[in-house]
């Protein structure tokens, strides 16, 4: 028997989402002073603000709707790289269910892919480059494939989680390539990609653990 | 560094506020206050000219809005870039049916939100095109030009665009000179202390006391090499060797310089440098055509200074002396 | 504070060389470099105005010579009066026969040197009259106004005289309308943090890290207290309490505003004092005719800004407003 | 039998005077940064360097001729407050024997009698306000009185000397009403003017004590 997401459940994710990220403001922030500008905590912040008011307001009937509007709302508020990223993420996974008032873990996937390939468009990196993209390209093919194969919901979610995790630390000691972390060069070996871990931390409050 | 501010979360909507307060003859917002535009925009048969970034770079970005010069700018927090729906407002209130050039410093979250800006703006069919500035010869080296950052040379490609425009250039002809303008500027710079986000409260680096580091990007990002202090003529002759391998002018070439101050660094330093660049071009047979001295694109108190060359044809030279006048900077 | 120089006591003279560098189609200098004139200087039939004093305040003094501003310039030492024999060199070439009028800050060095060079002057039958600058209010109190230094207020005074001057006014009317103007300029700054003279190589005064000095002049003379730094509302606030108190403007009284930094303070800043700037002068009923917001009068690289208001009646609105062009200030 | 003082004698007083300066350079200055704006060490340094370079190149065959070139040549060189008034000191000091080769102590009481009033002319400033003038003004009218009751140059140089030093004391506790120590108002009283203690140097130095 299929899992149906109702919106009551992702505004419940998506509040888990936002503690997460004002738990962990400060964590990310010390990443990206070793490898940007250190505002990624900033960022975190808007966000987490935006997304605690905007869905306290919102009723997510149209569960699409709901986050196409949400992902512009974010771009408004927090128009950094990763934000801008996080925005087109989170408008492009709307719009896969728009219309919808219930999701299926096949909408999920599909959520994912879309996120994913919006990601890649909006910032023209690609894996291995040590973005986000490197822990939410293999979480989301991890995730479809699960799901395609019929594993359910929980499991797949885990084992996309470990694939979010390993990608993450597989180019923890490759060079940035993309942003302002490539004009460090060299000095960015062995420190964690900000975005990358972002991503993890949001999967995991999604997820619930 | 202590501030003359008021809560750091409405640094940026009380600046903007002293600005419409200030200069409400030349420059107005729309939609929001972050989108400034010119008082008169759109300009009739005029390619609008439009630029965006963060805040905490004065007279970068907004001031160089006005005539001769930019229709229009998106405003974002400090060192923060301004959101698409920003740039979207400003897009469409300086298009006047001739299209539309970005013009702004190439850094990933400008650059996102930008195009986006752009794929809105065509959905309402308006012609939209990118010029990106990556002047700072110290962030990439040569062979990789499209991932240099975008610095005080910019004010350059502003003032460029903005004359071809307002004579009336279409919009292939303004992006073309813009990008020929580009190919033959070049910047570089030097820190000696570093700046504060309201917001973040602490300073953007550590320097020590007797260091400076070369290469520093106007929002502290990393340079070429962090080493102890030198003398001014020693810095100068150091960035001015790199910035002349990288453009490689011919004798007897005519060149634009500008000495630009990153914010704490006094006037008089800068004439000091620019003494010696004047002899050192000289030297090598090259001449300067106009010299900028100032502060042009600032980090707001980090002391530094910068120094962006740009080779002139005849064009450009015109382009260059044609007038200006926004309320950061005029010339007649 | 770290400084891009060479020699410190190479400062000056090497900075006037990066300035002759770049302006040479403009300045001009005579006898020595300290003297620094207007490249078509004497004007013929226009009184000429002379000004004179220590480096480190730039654009003050020299900044300012130009066209519809001053003919000349003595420039000294960081923070010292240039010499008796300096301005009367400057004195002899802005002659015209018309006569030449000093004005210039109210400070012990400038005072016996520029009286010595007027005294000399009169001896070649060049008259010469002197108008000192005193607006900082918190250098005396109103019933010693006589007593104080002036700041950055004589900015104002040589917009207002070189108007005149330009326009054919005599050396009575020149005197005249600057002496009537500085009647209606009062200035008060605050400083965040010290600067230091070359030569000396450590900080004009010390201060605390969370404290502010309201009323400090432009090289670290004590101010009025020195307490715990405040948001720049407050002290934008109690600034004008006190230049309005001293001032007394009526209901209805049109002002131009100068909000200048001392050198480390950003322009973002200076915008946002402004904007209370503003609130405050409407909500009293007053109006700004114009507001002049950057670095006007600076204390190198010390942290701080001043306020000026100068209430205006329709002559000096009309000379405020008058052109002006040197390479460091623009009006049209 | 009247002393007779040569341009010889001249010259040396002078190069003991730039010895003093030099060497009381930092001492001054740690007085004007109590008072002032820490300048005259700089002042005296700039002083010390033109007379030494000017004495030595001088033969001050023309004693009162050199002295008037030689204030000017310190105001060209050193024009700050106390730098302008010396330079008018000695140049009305040097006034007074213009054409000769020798002075008599009756000149000398003349030169210190005209410097006092250039200072004063110049400075526009009192008795009382705590300046230079409260060391030089006593000093100046004891020397007179005493050379004119025809007390030798010695004994009359220690009384003006002691003159000087007193009347320096004498305003220590008083405000500063002159130059940049008066907008220190109430602050300054205490602190030693560092031009009255650079007039009993110089005397010192003179008289070569
Ligand atoms: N073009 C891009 N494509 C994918 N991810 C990117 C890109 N640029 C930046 N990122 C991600 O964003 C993170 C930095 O975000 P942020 O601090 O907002 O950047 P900035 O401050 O430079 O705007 C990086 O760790 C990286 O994961
Ligand atoms: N108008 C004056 N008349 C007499 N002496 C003065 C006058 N002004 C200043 N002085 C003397 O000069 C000293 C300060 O000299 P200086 O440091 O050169 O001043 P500043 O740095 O303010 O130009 C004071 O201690 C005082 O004795
Ligand atoms: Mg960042
Ligand atoms: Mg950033
Ligand atoms: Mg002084
Ligand atoms: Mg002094």
């Amino acid at each position: 028997m299929d899992v149906v997401i109702s919106g009551k459940n992702v505004r419940e994710s998506l509040i888990r989402v936002s503690d997460a990220l004002f738990e962990n403001a400060d964590y990310l922030t010390s990443l990206d002073q070793k490898l940007g500008d250190g505002d990624i905590g900033i960022t975190m912040t808007k966000i987490a603000r935006t997304l605690k008011s905007y869905v306290t307001e919102q009723p997510f009937e149209d569960i699409g709707k709901s986050l196409v509007e949400l992902g512009l709302v974010i771009n408004r508020n927090a128009p950094s790289s990763i934000g801008t990223l996080l925005s087109t993420a989170i408008l492009r996974a709307g719009k896969v269910v728009i219309n919808k008032k219930e999701i299926s873990t096949g909408d999920l996937a599909a959520m994912l892919d879309a996120a994913n390939n919006g990601i890649k468009e909006r910032g023209k990196s690609k894996l291995g480059d040590k973005t986000i993209i490197d822990a939410l390209d293999p979480a989301s093919k991890t995730f479809s494939e699960l799901i395609n194969e019929g594993v359910n919901l929980n499991d797949a979610s885990m084992k996309a989680l470990q694939s979010a995790e390993d990608g993450r630390d597989r180019v923890t000691g490759l060079e940035s390539r993309v942003g302002r972390a490539s004009w460090l060069g060299e000095r960015t070996k062995g420190c964690i990609d900000p975005g990358a871990e972002v991503f993890v931390i949001i999967l995991k409050s999604i997820i619930g653990i | 560094m202590k501030k003359l501010i008021n809560q750091p979360e409405n640094f940026v909507i009380e600046c903007l506020g002293g600005l419409f307060k200030a200069h409400s003859d030349k420059l107005d917002f729309t939609e929001d206050i972050h989108c400034v535009v010119r008082k008169d925009a759109p300009i009739g048969g005029k390619v609008g000219l439009a630029t965006g970034g963060g805040s905490g770079h004065l007279p970068v970005f907004l001031g160089y809005v006005g005539k001769g010069m930019l229709d229009g700018c998106a405003v974002g927090d400090v060192f923060a870039s301004p959101s698409s729906d920003q740039m979207l407002a400003v897009t469409k209130r300086v298009n006047s049916g001739k299209g539309v050039v970005y013009i702004y410093g190439n850094y990933g979250g400008d650059v996102m939100n930008f195009d986006m800006a752009a794929e809105l703006a065509e959905l309402e069919d308006i012609d939209v095109r990118t010029v990106l500035v990556t002047d700072d010869i110290a962030s990439a080296p040569p062979e990789e030009k499209t991932r240099r950052r975008g610095v005080a040379g910019m004010v350059f490609a502003f003032k460029i665009a903005g004359a071809k425009a307002e004579l009336g250039g279409s919009i292939e002809e303004v992006v073309g000179v813009t990008e020929r303008a580009l190919s033959n500027i070049r910047t570089m710079g030097v820190a000696l202390s570093p700046c504060t986000v309201p917001m973040v409260g602490k300073p953007t680096f550590t320097i020590n006391d007797d260091d400076m580091e070369i290469g520093m990007g106007i929002h502290g990002e990393p340079g070429i090499t962090r080493e102890k202090l030198e003398s001014s003529d020693r810095i100068t002759s150091r960035m001015m060797n790199a910035l002349l391998k990288d453009l490689g002018p011919s004798k007897g070439d005519k060149l634009a310089v500008m000495v630009n101050g990153l914010g704490a660094t006094p006037l008089e330093e800068l004439y000091i440098m620019y003494g010696k660049i004047f002899d050192l071009l000289t030297e090598k047979d090259l001449r300067v055509h106009r010299a900028y001295i100032g502060e042009f694109a600032t980090s707001m108190e980090m002391a530094g200074a910068s120094i962006t060359l740009f080779r002139l044809d005849d064009e450009l030279t015109s382009l260059l002396d044609y007038h200006a006048e926004t309320p950061f900077f005029s010339q007649y």
